[in-house]
């Protein structure tokens, strides 16, 4: 599954975008999120505050108990500041 | 078959480029004599912000969900108000203080359509769309945060 | 001595010709950076109205006191909302559907006090502004009347 | 004192202004609509809704019980319908 990190999150971890192969046990966005955590202080750093980070499947908001089943792409990334 | 004279064309754009709104206003209008109210908002990049002096705001966006957001909100404010066209760009990339970064034009037949269904896209633009905002001023650089007065302004638009 | 970056022009046109709005745009947000947000409504005349499909729309005023109405509604709205510049222009003559009719800008940091601003404005250029509109169909030629609708629309900006 | 006329009201009065001398016992805007529509058919057309009817002194909306004294310029017209 395709991950992609936006704004300060992208810079917390240092890329833009990846390819990853969670767990089975890992199945929804905070499961997702909790298990990138543990991957190193740099992805521990732009996750510190879950309720923070907004995440998106496939270009959809989701909330954080979404599941991840299926999901080609999953973005992860700061509340939303445009306009 | 559609007539163009009640079809509502959705134009939306995400670009580095300027816009020019007299030129997106006509392409909306041209040969149409059913619109009577055109509302434009433009936002721009401004210095003085709640902190310090901004001398630059650099916009990264999501691409591709950033498209399918801003439509699903077009698709939601042609079903919410009569409009005759909507033309939503957004610029990425940086900015200098007094340029231009977003535009949404709405056209109805009447006013008060086209400054709700304006009002509705912008505040759903600043808190939904993927876009992000990265300041520049004399005491550094950092990501604009989200305000919570945007939150409320886009909740008043849920239905309940 | 009132800093050019804090003041709010506001400009006042009652005329024939057709307006540019990239250029009364450009006017209001010319070398200022204190501008966030600009909101513009254009009035265009439409060819279908309630009744009879409307061949021109001829547009009558009371000069003096036209640009002194709308030139308090104005004021009002400078003191009402933190703007940043006002641009209202009001056409005069015989028009043909699709051509313009009134434009009125409003310039300020934040987009809400833009919207509101130019929502109350046309509320009151439609009922309070001395303009009355001349219709010409293939059923004749009549007075528009005055809708119970643009009333309520102006009365909601009442101070109670 | 001066009076203008405008739309309709000006149609039916046939013309768009001219400057009467009302007698003082004319006070009121209310009181000028009906001297004025006592001068002729077509003032009394003009006027036929007086309730329907706007004025305005010296370029300011005024209520039908508005004081006329002093007044440089009443204008007649119909509910506004511009923008």
């Amino acid at each position: 599954m395709k991950v992609k990190y936006f704004a300060w999150v992208r810079e917390r971890v240092g890329k833009a975008e990846e390819t990853i192969e969670p767990p089975a046990t890992v199945r929804t966005v905070e499961e997702l999120i909790a298990w990138l955590s543990g991957r190193s202080e740099a992805y521990a750093y732009a996750f510190e505050k879950p309720k923070v980070i907004r995440a998106a499947i496939d270009h959809a908001h989701v909330k954080s108990d979404a599941a991840i089943a299926g999901a080609r792409e999953i973005a992860f990334f700061p509340p939303m500041t445009g306009g | 078959m559609i007539s163009p004279v009640t079809a509502c064309p959705v134009t939306i754009r995400i670009q580095a480029d300027d816009f020019d709104i007299a030129r997106e206003i006509a392409a909306l209008t041209k040969s149409r004599t059913d619109i009577g109210a055109v509302v434009s908002f433009s936002g721009i990049c401004r210095a003085d912000d709640d902190s310090a002096k901004v001398s630059a705001l650099t916009l990264e966006h999501y691409p591709g969900m950033a498209e399918d957001e801003i439509r699903r909100h077009a698709d939601e404010a042609t079903s919410r108000w009569p409009l005759n066209g909507v033309t939503i760009i957004h610029r990425v990339g940086r900015f200098m203080p007094g340029q231009n970064i977003v535009l949404v034009l709405t056209a109805s037949q009447h006013r008060q359509a086209a400054f709700q269904a304006a009002e509705f896209l912008m505040d759903y633009l600043k808190t939904s769309a993927p876009f992000w905002k990265k300041e520049e001023s004399a005491t550094g650089t950092g990501w604009v945060e989200a305000h919570a007065r945007d939150d409320e302004a886009a909740a008043r638009w849920t239905k309940s």
